[in-house]
């Protein structure tokens, strides 16, 4: 726990807003506004924050799918922005990401034998037989068997596409995994099944993850350590033991005053007047 | 019959007037009842009968075979204009919506402008400089719609290139080059299918219609909307030539529109 | 103001690069005008100046300037055939294509809305299939052969309608109405069905919506439901289709003159094509684009009124 | 025993698709009581918002519903005509739904669809509806309440619509409120702040609710009352807390168990096989969860377990307690 593998060092996103009309000056969305954080091999770090928060976006610039404004991304001490074309290439084969919505994430087009086998096609890794093989294997890791090769996306449930995602991303054996609001859209029971299947994965092929998430009784659960994000900041950073203990920012405390826990000691308390949401503001 | 089944009749029906209207322009390659050009002065007018089925028009010539051999124009015109306006509106529209940027801005800005013009105007713009005649026909209204297969492309790329699953696969380190082939593309068919469909009976229309003002397919070319210009001056005298030939331009058109409206049902029914 | 800011500076964008295709659409004429006019035997010193005359020494792009300047004063050239200023002989035409777009709307308008709210309301299966062939049939016709069926109808054997030209509504108002009624449904048939699937697409989209359902579990009827929720969400996208029928009467209304033998826009633009009069095909072009495109930016502020929802997003 | 405001008997509720025609809700028994919360809880697909849409009989015209007996205050909703059931849907029983933003209506001000409900069912002037309105969004919790009335859904925050939908559903102080996730779409630190505006409405109003969530924490800090819902039957059913500390049937222990939380950190969550099985694919006549239960015995897929009372209110429907031994853990 000492090498970083993922450095992210005062990285901001603006997106310029569209100008409606001569007069306008250019306007910016400041959807990550200076986030500096680490990334260490094989933890579980949770991004909680609301919607529109910037924690999906600052996901995405991490794996380089968006480009920054300005900051770096360091992948085990190097900026990624200065990868060449093979470079990134190659460095795609050990950062993978698992969306939100099964719903979207597979081409509806594509078996999920094709799906499967497309990361492996990508980087030219072995012959037909091998990839077939390959394919079935991780299939089965992921509680899946070798009858779904065939079938389309549109055929299987919530759980069982994201179980395909899932499996699409390991199928590279990759070190370092976002995990973009990837249990969200599911049942509580499926949701158990899909986080269990992350853990194992996790100590199997020793990833580290980055685990998007507004649900903060998943990411207390999932996560060694968390940062909780707003408007586009990270406004409080820590060990999930000690986070719960010492809240300093008032969105935190709101936060996690809002949890909702079963356990009858524990009543809902309510922080006096409205906290500033997003769209208020 | 369930709903489903229910629902795709008038599709099939589409598909039955084009099936049935290209095997008559087939058949008129090799066999029609009469010369088509063949006039008959002492037949002149005929009205429908056993030995002219449609009736003759003013030089006696048998309109049957007249149509039958129109078809042929129209098939023409149909397939050569729509894969004009295919080849260059997928071409401009894949590029601005997959690329963005200066590129797409000037390519939209000019959809918009040609999207301006109504309908037939363009082309008669185009005829008015390019002249009549058979190949110039198909040039103008392949141009004229270029801009619906533009803006269709555009917009699914830009739809698609969103979308979870393709972000999944740059990822993966997928090149542009997969990425526009086997994920955007193979989603991107069915909207560009019923583009087609809509494409050819537009053009088929347009073409009846510039024939008609006389700006389109000129003599020897077989075409129906120059018969119906003939035939409006004897409309009250002749009425199944109107009648009849006008039928010809509204089946092959109505075809068309079936099967796109029942292409665009599936596709809706899918998703 | 930001949006009709943004409207406006997009649909004079518009203007320009139509004005700009136009024209040089009209350099690519093969042949040269002077010659045209003065005919193939005239002198050729007679030729040059009548060239200079008509700035035809000058470079294509110093003309083009010239002809946009001309157009923002009104001026849109002469036309060659009848030795007038354009503008002059657009005017006299208006009227005609303006009644006939009118009445087409008018009809496309009170025939289409209602009979979209009547179909989208009867959802038997076997009936809803047969309205779906007959407004698929009425965007499948030609306009002009409606046109023809219609004399043969009304003019021919009813003897209800003039079959050809026109009164002018000053002189008999009556009179004129009967001119324009057959060509303006001849062009408002694809319109009518247009609007008809349309709407009862939009109607039968709109009643599926979340706040039909909250409409409902307050206890208001579902004719209330219908008029006072659903229909007013379904008409606005109906509203975005509008500039498109409009273009398409104008369209429509181009070839439907020729059929009926009406003095307007269409009919004089093939007639100048027929002479080639290119200076006055090329301004008229340009003419029934801004047309087009003046009505697509009302069209797009009416939206606005509208839709509280439209604030910069476009 | 008090009198129950809403008494649902034996209700059935099956479609009418393409290949068939598919059960969805079996034997749906349950009452609400007065100012008594009761909350439906369990997986999608499972019938929650079914049961509720079906008592207001606003299920879509393929849905065919039967039942022994429904009574709103001792009144049979059989036999009552289209009119009398829109006197009592929005003044009698009102409704909430979990899309605050495409729950209203996009093109009409929120001061007019909340006044909306008053114009259907009272006949106060203009003035008096507006009077009442503004009063009415104050209440809820809407700030600047004059301003507002004014304005357009999508000038509002997520939290803000659903307070106008909450504002909707009880201006004409109706005696059930039935809410259908009302707080999933929306934000944690929103979701409380909703939960907190129930709580109090509760209180002062008096009023029966009927709160559907998949979420077990939201049913705890709202309800008294909770009835379980597994492949459309009503598994179990009794005192929010009693269930929690002490459920019976194996769906609700093993869904309780695999919820996360940081107490279970390191610990592999206990997990159910298998998902929900579609409308399709679901047997009749026998116990619903057999095909995923590890206490699963040979009854369980011969015939439908009958309701079992454990204690009080608490019931449960599983063999394991009519036939079998119970279950010990």
């Amino acid at each position: 726990m000492t090498i970083p593998i993922i450095e992210v060092e005062n990285v901001y996103k603006y997106y310029k807003q569209a100008r409606k009309s001569f007069s306008d000056k250019n306007k910016y969305v400041k959807a990550v506004n200076g986030v500096s954080f680490s990334l260490y091999e094989g933890e579980s770090f949770g991004l909680v924050g609301e919607s529109g928060s910037g924690k999906s976006t600052l996901g995405q610039v991490i794996l380089q799918l968006i480009n920054q404004t300005s900051g770096t991304v360091k992948y085990r001490g190097k900026n990624v922005s200065t990868y060449t074309k093979k470079e990134l290439k190659a460095w795609r084969k050990q950062v993978q990401i698992v969306f939100q919505n099964p719903y979207a994430s597979l081409n509806p087009k594509k078996t999920i034998g094709w799906i499967m086998e497309e990361p492996l096609n990508i980087h030219r890794i072995g012959n037909k037989a091998f990839r077939r093989q390959r394919v079935m294997e991780v299939l089965e890791e992921v509680g899946l068997d070798h009858t779904f090769m065939d079938r389309y996306p549109h055929e299987l449930s919530g759980g069982q596409r994201q179980r395909v995602a899932i499996a699409s991303a390991i199928i590279l054996e990759p070190e370092f995994m976002v995990i973009d609001e990837g249990v969200s859209a599911l049942d509580v029971s499926v949701q158990a099944q899909i986080l269990n299947l992350l853990k194992r994965l996790q100590r199997k092929y020793r990833l580290t993850y980055l685990f998007i998430s507004h649900d903060l009784n998943v990411v207390q659960y999932f996560c060694d350590r968390i940062a909780v994000m707003y408007l586009g900041e990270i406004v409080e950073i820590g060990e999930t033991e000690e986070l719960g203990r010492s809240l300093k920012h008032p969105y935190t405390k709101a936060l996690f005053s809002s949890i909702l826990s079963l356990d009858e000691s524990e009543e809902l308390k309510l922080l006096d007047g409205n906290l500033p949401s997003l769209l208020e503001i | 019959m369930n709903l489903k089944k229910a629902k795709s009749i008038p599709f099939y029906i589409g598909v039955g007037l084009i099936v049935f209207l290209l095997l008559v322009m087939i058949i008129s390659i090799f066999y029609t009842p009469y010369d088509p050009n063949a006039m008959d002065s002492a037949n002149r007018l005929a009205a429908p009968s056993m030995e002219h089925l449609f009736g003759t028009d003013n030089f006696g010539r048998d309109i049957l075979s007249r149509i039958m051999e129109g078809s042929q124009t129209a098939f023409i015109i149909g397939i050569s204009s729509v894969t004009i306006g295919f080849i260059f509106g997928f071409l401009f529209g894949a590029i601005a919506g997959y690329f963005g940027g200066w590129f797409d801005e000037v390519i939209s800005r000019f959809i918009d402008a040609m999207l301006a013009f109504p309908g037939i105007l363009l082309a008669i713009m185009l005829i008015a400089v390019f002249n009549t005649g058979m190949t110039n026909t198909i040039i103008a209204l392949g141009i004229m719609s270029i801009p619906s297969f533009a803006r269709i492309t555009r917009s699914s790329f830009i739809q698609y290139k969103e979308y979870d699953f393709v972000k999944a696969s740059i990822a993966k380190g997928a090149g542009s080059f997969r990425i526009i082939f086997q994920h955007i593309l193979p989603n991107a068919v069915s909207p560009i299918l019923v583009a087609v469909a809509l494409s050819f009976s537009g053009a088929v229309l347009s073409e009846s219609g510039l024939s008609y003002l006389g700006l389109g397919v000129q003599p020897p070319d077989p075409s129906w909307g120059r018969m119906l210009k003939e035939a409006q001056a004897y409309i009250a005298s002749a009425p199944w030539y109107v009648i009849l030939t006008g039928l010809a331009i509204t089946f092959l058109v109505l075809g068309f529109n079936l099967l796109a409206d029942g292409l665009r049902d599936k596709q809706d029914r899918k998703a | 103001m930001r949006y009709f800011l943004y409207k406006l500076s997009s649909f004079i964008t518009t203007i320009i690069i139509v004005s700009i295709m136009i024209f040089f659409v009209f350099q690519l004429l093969p042949g040269n005008p002077a010659q045209i006019i003065l005919g193939i035997d005239a002198d050729p010193h007679q030729v040059a100046q009548l060239e200079k005359q008509l700035g035809l020494d000058r470079s294509p792009v110093e003309r083009y300037m010239d002809w946009v300047a001309g157009v923002l004063q009104g001026d849109l050239g002469e036309s060659l055939r009848y030795q007038l200023p354009v503008s002059d002989i657009v005017i006299d035409r208006i009227p005609v294509t303006a009644s006939l777009a009118i009445l087409s709307l008018f009809f496309t308008v009170v025939i289409g809305v209602p009979l979209g709210i009547f179909i989208a309301r009867s959802d038997g299966k076997w009936i809803s299939i047969f309205l779906n062939v007959l407004t698929q049939l009425g965007i499948s016709i030609p306009s002009f052969w409606f046109g023809f069926i219609l004399i043969l109808i009304f003019g021919v054997t009813l003897q209800l309608f003039p079959t050809y030209g026109y009164v002018p509504w000053s002189e008999d108002f009556l009179g004129a109405l009967r001119s324009f009624f057959l060509p303006s449904f001849a062009i408002a048939i694809g319109n009518i069905a247009i609007v008809i699937r349309y709407l009862r697409n939009t109607i039968l989209d709109q009643s599926k919506m979340d706040y039909v359902r909250t409409a409902r579990v307050k206890g208001l009827k579902e004719r209330s439901i219908l008029y006072g929720h659903i229909l007013r969400n379904s008409l606005i996208p109906v509203l975005t289709i509008m500039g498109l029928l409009i273009a398409d009467t104008l369209g429509g209304s181009i070839i439907i003159e020729n059929v009926f033998s009406l003095p307007g826009l269409g009919n004089l633009l093939i007639q100048s094509i027929t002479s080639r009069d290119f200076p006055l095909v090329q301004s008229m072009v340009l003419y029934i684009a801004i047309i087009v495109l003046l009505i697509n930016f009302i069209v797009d502020m009416l939206y606005k009124v509208i839709d509280p929802r439209i604030r910069l997003k476009g | 025993m008090r009198t129950p405001i809403l008494t649902v008997e034996n209700m059935n509720v099956s479609f009418e698709l393409v290949n068939g025609n598919y059960k969805a809700l079996e034997n749906i028994t349950f009452s609400v009581y007065p100012n008594e919360v009761v909350g439906i809880v369990g997986e999608s697909g499972c019938g929650k918002s079914l049961t509720t849409q079906a008592i207001l009989g606003i299920l879509p015209k393929n849905a065919i519903v039967e039942y022994e007996k429904m009574e709103y205050k001792q009144v049979s909703l059989r036999e009552l005509r289209d009119k009398d059931w829109r006197e009592i849907r929005g003044k009698d029983i009102s409704m909430i739904f979990q899309e605050p933003m495409s729950a209203l209506n996009p093109l009409i001000t929120v001061g007019k669809q909340i006044g909306e409900v008053l114009k259907v069912h009272t006949s106060y002037s203009k003035d008096e509806i507006k009077k009442r309105t503004i009063e009415m969004m104050k209440k809820v919790g809407l700030p600047r309440a004059e301003e507002l009335y004014k304005s357009y859904p999508h000038q509002l925050s997520g939290g803000m619509q659903q307070r106008v939908a909450i504002a909707i559903a009880l201006i004409a102080d109706p005696d059930l409120i039935i809410a259908d996730e009302p707080t999933t779409a929306l934000d944690v630190t929103i979701q409380a702040q909703i939960l907190a505006l129930f709580k109090k409405i509760k209180n002062e109003q008096k009023s029966s609710m009927i709160f559907i969530s998949h979420d077990w924490g939201v049913i705890r800090n709202i309800c008294d009352r909770v009835l379980v819902m597994y492949a459309g039957h009503i598994v179990e059913e009794g005192a929010v807390s009693e269930i929690l500390k002490n459920p019976k049937h194996p769906y609700t222990k093993s869904l309780i168990q695999s919820i996360p939380d940081h107490r279970k950190r390191g610990m592999e969550l206990f997990t159910i096989p298998g998902k929900v099985p579609s409308l399709q694919d679901r047997k009749i006549g026998v116990c619903p969860f057999a095909d995923r239960c590890s206490h699963c015995f040979d009854a369980c897929h011969i015939e439908m377990p009958m309701t079992k009372e454990i204690e009080g209110t608490h019931t449960v429907k599983c063999h394991l307690y009519t036939k079998g031994a119970g279950l010990t853990s």
